[in-house]
């Protein structure tokens, strides 16, 4: 924990303000301790708050898709849609069936849940606000986000039911497929970047090309490439559509969750969320310049704002796709997984190497190296493609 | 297509000794049919089916109807203007209706029938020759009782396996499940006697 | 279902009424869980025949069952909190209704959507249809219609809503029903006698 | 190219999105109970029973218990008793009438048919659907009493409908008092064989003709 | 004439055998979906066995929604069961009336009106319009969409549904159709507002198009999946669009020409593959038609009386005799079988259930394909459960 930006202005330190007023007048030992519990406490009421206003936002957004209002009449504007339904969760019978393991069945949604806090730890929100500093901080957070299918396994197991079993299997499948594209589609960044660190690779991304093209890896066609490849991964970590097949509720119930009641449901759905908004924050972190501000101009807003701001684009952004798109069938599933995405991810560590080793090139050899580039990033996408669409299409059809 | 009378000569031409019959139907529709004997049923179905003239492919609809045991009189032929009284035996009947989608006409009804309603009630099925007959004749199976000897997989359909009964028998007694009924008619009231053996207490007066 | 007289409460509605005009806000742990029961209503997602499709337009854009918090519905039983029978119950489907209503979680409620769901409607005359769910199941919202409209289904919710409002806390509720058994004409038993009792039977002898 | 076919499925939804906040068309929800459709004409939810006048419903009833509507009800959800006397109706005329009248809209299906066989106008399709109750046998069971409702009400709920009936019954009430002074005049003059004069429609039987007569 | 192009049967095709499982692959999974499931389409179940998410076997139970129509009507009168119909198939209560009005009529010899006509063919197509998009929707939702094209879906039959009520007065359970014409006559603004809605629906189908046909997951979850060869679908009865996506070009309205359709130029769409994509997009296809049946059929509806005064409904007792009369309903062929007796009711009365018929070579599509796959046929099948158990 840094002390903070000390040249920045006021509201950029606002955060730290805060944080030092509340815990100056403790010795020094002690300060450091809570230091790191007031941070702990921030994140989980600041994700807490989020996962509350989350569910509500996507239930009023599908509702705005699907031509209609959406919860509405909870308080105002439904803003307490999100309470009621806590509050309902939490008074509700839990029921554990007699033929689970009592112990996996209470302890699935528990680890899925703390694994799911756990990948909050090394995200920077704003400039210097990050509540570890971990020189491995991606390769932390990879492992502690793939712990959290194991838990989903643990539920599919221990609840004793069929449809939860053939769920977890899925998970388990869908972990090992999805793992590696979303490992491999951060690679190149990290190999940009020449670092592991989560705050010095937002730190990387800063500047501008031309005062208003920011150096985002989003805006190099290898960083384009591998934020689609992150992306896809991610909407499949999260076990969101076109992805949540562990929880297929058309053929499999309710999947790994079909038989958890009350609050334990609950718990599920808030770590689901908290997996999202980590897999989000990630994605900004790695491509979309983590708490840059676009545009030198806008640079007086502070850091964690923008944070927050691509965040939230972001999950409207899952949130628009599980409004569109139908789920995919599980072997479809692995086959997009290891012979689309894996092979672009590949490809796009070539183009990434390429990149860097082109760093040097200007002039003429400037738009040379954008045309390479975007021919090895958009190349393998439309051959890669093709080769998985093969067989499908449109069709005409005749008349009797 | 040819009409019920030529399919028939038809049928015997190939199938000679088959027992196949007409059934006038004196209703508007005068939709006539052709009854089977069990015997060469299936062998008719096949040329039914795989006539190139008849190509009978789609087996529509197969329903059963039940007959149960009546009493007729007519004109007694001994005494004229006598009527005697007759009876005449209940059997069960199984009525299927098939079309040619290969060349478009139909239909063409044909009916087979059981000897009893009791204990003779097997007849050859037809879903060997067609398919659709596969749920139908569970469904006749089921409600009427009529069993489908060569039937694939001759379960209940309908109700469930422990079911005892058949409901579509024109015999059938309802289970008393009787307890309450908002309105009682004639024949409520009296399924309502059955069940409550007691006096029922005279109940809510009509409202001031 | 004879409910226990809950006991006085320390304050009373005209006096709570009475605060709230002065702009005081008093509220009690029961009157809050009362309020987020009542707003956060997930039907189960279970369609038994005709009004279930009435129960689908219900949550569709026109009527929108969402603005009641409501249109999560659940596919499985674990994690509904209402079970709307829209539709014929028949004596085959019975026991697994009345199995899926002892899955459910408390707190829970029943709406009996439709004449067949209430009383077997046009069907009651048919000899594998059940003449009610409230044989069975303790029912707490009838919504009559042959299907009853979506509004009047909202409507239905809407009278659950306020009712689950007048709800005492630890009100003890009956959880599990006896499910019934296929015998070889009819189901066995055929009602549960400590929920249904037959009003008095007719009203006249001999009409 | 892979993924043009998502990207223009997820322009429909987006433009859905949008299209919710300034367009009716994309926006159509009816915000019951505070708006409502207006309910066309012929809806019908569950029949009652037409009475002339809001102040004594059960002595205006137009019902004469003739029971065809019980027996033609293909639920069977109607129950009626005659009564034992008989009452003058709106017009003065003696009537049998319903002693019970009930109908359990628990079971009714809403089919019309009692309304379509009803030779009196006497039972009609009512519009009111919001009904849920959590008493099945106080609320949903009607009685004569919950069911009559006055013919000024159906006026309003179907006008085109209740504007044929009216006219209908008024020709029939005008042909009826039309046919009664020719019977008076042809009494007033003595005749070999005079023609008896209209007796009260018989409950037993009932005859098509109009009952207001 | 051979409107098929069937290769003629030479052998008994019977029915498939079913899949064996080899005990080497370990322990088979039997799951019980239904009748408690999101996706069966109400109280329906399969149970199906499982060799890790591929099926091997399938068998379907139903009478869950057995409620005793036939039992019912027949101790009914013909008027009487008129609206029990309308419980049958409850997507498309006017073609089953229609369906039933004909059979009677046919039974007892009534001619139906001209503007009758017209309007029974309105009312069907628009109910046509109505199942496919409706079906359209519910394929999706199996499919795993989280109901959006269903509530778009939904939102076009709401229209519809408007149309019906104010013309029948309910909007599901219409109880229009009458022996020898309809209940009601539709104003002139009814027709303008169809004709406004026919216009429309065009528009709408495109922008549905634009949300599903040209999806690289709903192509790659529906193509090639749930086949049905033609000889097959024919022998087993299939019947509609799904017949017709099997590449079998029957259609009802243009075999046995019920109605004023032969006056209406329509083309019959069939598919090529016969899976379950085909099945989509037959009906989407067969929704344009409708669209174009429409637009002639408002145009030229004449005038004249909607029912004949002396047509009888109540107390009617066809002469003695039997019907089977069928029609093309929007799920396949929905037809009646009457036996009348001379007496007030049907002496036996039986409905011929598309939805019931269709499912027959349900285990047929569904063997080797995954879980997943099997909810998608089901769907693409289009039940309605009242009409499969009555």
């Amino acid at each position: 924990m840094s002390a903070g930006p000390t040249d920045a202005h006021l509201l950029e330190r606002a955060p730290f303000l805060l944080r030092d007023w509340l815990t100056h007048a403790l010795p020094e030992p002690l300060r450091w301790f809570a230091n790191t519990l007031i941070a702990i406490a921030a994140i989980l009421a600041i994700f807490g708050t989020l996962f509350a206003l989350l569910t509500l936002v996507e239930r009023k957004v599908l509702g705005r898709v699907q031509n209609r209002p959406g919860p509405n009449r909870t308080g105002w504007f439904g803003i307490l849609q999100p309470v009621a339904d806590g509050i309902k969760m939490l008074t509700k019978e839990d029921i554990v069936p007699r033929a689970a393991d009592p112990l996996l069945h209470f302890l699935a949604p528990v680890a899925l849940l703390g694994f799911s806090v756990l990948t909050f730890a090394v995200i920077p929100y704003g400039r210097d606000l990050v509540a570890v500093r971990l020189d491995a901080g991606v390769l932390y957070f990879f492992a502690a986000g793939s712990a959290t299918e194991l838990s989903i396994f643990m539920a599919g197991w221990s609840s004793n039911n069929k449809y939860a079993l053939v769920a977890a299997m899925r998970a388990l499948a869908q972990l090992i497929s999805y793992e590696l594209p979303l490992l491999l589609s951060a690679v190149p960044v990290v190999l940009a970047a020449g670092t592991l660190s989560a705050p010095d690779i937002v730190e990387s991304q800063g500047g501008f090309t031309w005062g208003f093209v920011p150096h985002w890896h989003v805006f190099t066609p290898w960083g384009a490439a591998a934020f689609l490849v992150f992306f896809i991964s991610a909407l499949s970590e999260s076990n969101r559509s076109p992805f949540d097949l562990p929880e297929a509720e058309s053929e499999l119930i309710a999947g790994h969750l079909t038989e958890y009641s009350g609050f334990k449901y609950a718990l599920f759905f808030m770590a689901e969320y908290f997996g999202m908004c980590s897999l989000c924050g990630m994605a900004v972190t790695l491509f979309l310049g983590g708490w840059q501000a676009p545009l030198a101009a806008l640079e007086f807003i502070p850091s964690y704002a923008w944070f927050a701001l691509k965040l939230c684009a972001l999950l409207l952004v899952f949130i628009w796709i599980r409004a569109t798109l139908p789920r995919l069938r599980m072997d479809q599933l692995t086959r997009f997984a290891w012979k689309f995405l894996v092979p672009l991810a590949l490809v796009n560590l070539a183009a990434s190497a390429f990149w860097s080793l082109s760093f040097g090139w200007a002039g003429p050899m400037q738009a040379l190296r954008w045309a390479i580039g975007i021919a090895l990033a958009v190349g393998p996408f439309v051959l890669l493609g093709r080769r998985l669409g093969a067989g499908i299409g449109p069709r005409t059809y005749r008349y009797a | 297509m040819e009409t019920t009378e030529q399919i028939r000569e038809r049928i015997l031409a190939s199938l000679p000794g088959a027992q196949v019959s007409l059934v006038t139907n004196p209703g508007l529709a005068a939709q006539h049919s052709l009854l089977l004997g069990a015997a060469h049923a299936l062998q008719a179905a096949l040329l039914l089916r795989d006539d190139a003239a008849l190509r009978l492919d789609f087996c529509s609809n197969v329903t059963g109807v039940d007959w149960p045991e009546r009493e007729v009189s007519e004109a007694d032929p001994t005494a004229p203007g006598g009527k005697v009284k007759r009876v005449v035996p209940g059997f069960l009947e199984v009525v299927y209706h098939l079309y040619s989608v290969a060349l478009g006409h139909g239909p063409l009804v044909v009916r087979m029938r059981t000897a009893n309603r009791s204990d003779q009630v097997t007849l050859p099925s037809l879903t060997p020759v067609w398919r659709s007959c596969e749920f139908q004749e569970r469904e006749v199976f089921d409600l009427f009782g009529v069993v489908f000897a060569g039937h694939p997989d001759l379960r209940r359909i309908l109700m469930w396996d422990e079911f005892k009964d058949h409901p579509m028998r024109k015999d059938y007694v309802e289970p008393d499940d009787f307890e309450w009924e908002p309105t009682p008619h004639g024949d409520v009231l009296e399924r309502a006697r059955r069940h409550y053996p007691a006096p029922a207490r005279p109940a809510k007066e009509p409202a001031p | 279902m004879s409910e226990p007289a809950p006991a006085a409460p320390a304050v009373t509605d005209a006096e709570r009424a009475e605060l709230r005009r002065h702009g005081m806000l008093l509220t009690s742990i029961e009157e809050l869980c009362d309020w987020g029961r009542s707003h956060s209503v997930w039907p189960l997602q279970f369609g038994l025949a005709c009004c279930a499709i009435e129960m689908i337009a219900a949550s569709m854009a026109r009527f929108d069952i969402a603005r009641f918090g409501s249109e999560v519905f659940r596919p499985s039983p674990r994690q509904a909190d209402l079970l709307i029978v829209s539709g014929t119950v028949t004596k085959k489907m019975a026991p697994m209704v009345v199995r899926i209503w002892n899955q459910m979680p408390e707190p829970k409620y029943c709406i009996a959507m439709g004449a067949c769901a209430i009383s077997g409607g046009p069907f009651k005359q048919g000899y594998n249809v059940l003449k009610g769910i409230d044989r069975f199941v303790p029912v707490d919202i009838y919504v009559p219609g042959c299907p009853p409209r979506p509004e009047a289904l909202l409507h239905g919710l809407i009278k659950l809503q306020e009712k689950i409002r007048g709800q005492r806390l630890g009100t003890p509720a009956p959880s599990e029903c006896p499910v019934p058994e296929y015998a070889a004409h009819d189901l066995d038993p055929t009602k549960n006698p400590q929920l249904w009792q037959p009003p008095v039977l007719v009203r006249k002898e001999g009409a | 190219m892979l993924g043009t076919g998502l990207l223009q499925g997820l322009a429909v939804t987006a433009r859905n999105f949008l299209g919710s906040f300034y367009d009716r068309r994309r926006f159509v929800t009816t915000q019951y109970p505070e708006q409502r459709t207006a309910l066309p004409e012929a809806y019908r939810n569950f029949p009652f029973l037409v009475c002339e006048s809001a102040d004594d419903p059960m002595g205006t009833l137009r019902c004469v218990a003739c029971q065809i509507c019980e027996k033609e009800c293909p639920p069977q959800c109607i129950y009626i008793e005659k009564s034992k006397d008989k009452k003058p109706d709106a017009n003065g005329k003696p009537q049998i009438y319903p002693a019970v009248f009930d109908i359990d809209t628990a079971v009714c299906m809403s089919c019309q048919i009692c309304v379509e066989v009803c030779p009196f106008d006497a039972i009609k399709m009512d519009q009111v659907f919001e009904l849920a109750a959590t008493d099945r046998f106080g609320a949903l069971l009607m009685d004569r009493h919950a069911l009559a409702k006055p013919n000024s009400y159906f006026q309003s709920i179907h006008p085109t409908e209740a504007g044929e009936v009216d006219s209908r019954l008024l020709a029939a009430r005008l042909a009826a008092e039309e046919k009664a002074r020719t019977a008076a005049a042809a009494k007033a003059a003595p005749k070999p064989a005079a023609p008896k004069p209209p007796a009260a429609p018989s409950a037993e039987a009932p005859k098509p003709s109009p009952p207001l007569a | 004439m051979n409107p098929s192009g069937l290769p003629p049967l030479a052998s008994l095709p019977g029915p498939q055998i079913r899949a064996v499982h080899d005990e080497l692959h370990g322990d088979l999974l039997e799951l019980s979906m239904g009748p408690h499931h999101p996706s069966t389409h109400g109280v329906f179940r399969m149970v199906v066995t499982l060799d890790g998410e591929t099926v091997v076997k399938l068998k379907p139970v139903f009478g869950y929604l057995h409620r005793n129509h036939e039992k019912i009507a027949e101790g009914a009168s013909y008027l009487g069961s008129m609206p029990y119909t309308d419980r049958l198939d409850y997507l498309c209560s006017m073609t089953n009336n229609w369906s039933y009005a004909l059979a009677v009529e046919r039974l007892a010899g009534q001619a139906v009106s001209e503007r009758a006509e017209y309007v029974r063919v309105i009312l069907a197509e628009l109910t046509r319009l109505l199942n496919h998009t409706c079906l359209a929707g519910f394929l999706l939702q199996d499919g795993g969409a989280s109901g959006t094209p269903l509530m778009y879906a939904f939102r076009e039959r709401e229209k519809i549904l408007d149309l019906f009520e104010s013309l029948s007065g309910s909007r599901m359970m219409c109880n229009y159709q009458r022996f020898g014409g309809c209940r009601a006559d539709p104003s002139p603004a009814w027709l303008d507002s169809a004709r406004a809605l026919v216009d429309g629906y065009g528009r709408f189908l495109d922008e549905y198009e634009a949300l599903l046909t040209g999806n690289e997951i709903l192509m790659a979850r529906t193509q090639g999946i749930g086949r049905l060869s033609p000889q097959l679908a024919v022998s087993a009865g299939v019947t509609g669009p799904m017949l017709r996506a099997a590449g079998v070009g029957y259609d009802i309205r243009k075999v046995d020409g019920y109605g004023f359709y032969p006056r209406f130029t329509f083309r019959v769409p069939i598919g090529a593959d016969g899976d379950t994509y085909d099945r989509y997009m037959v009906r989407i296809l067969e929704m344009r038609e409708s669209i174009g049946i429409l637009r002639q059929a408002l145009r030229d509806i004449p005038a004249g009386p909607i029912l004949d005064p002396k047509a009888k409904q109540r107390g009617l007792r066809p002469k003695a005799g039997e019907v089977y009369s069928r029609i093309e309903g929007p799920k396949g062929e929905i037809g009646f079988f009457l036996i009348s007796d001379g007496g007030p009711n049907p002496y036996r009365y039986r409905v011929r259930p598309p939805s019931l018929i269709n499912l027959t070579i349900l285990e047929d599509m569904c063997l080797g394909q995954s879980i997943a796959d099997s909810v998608v046929i089901l769907g693409s099948v289009d039940i309605v459960l009242g009409e499969v158990d009555r």
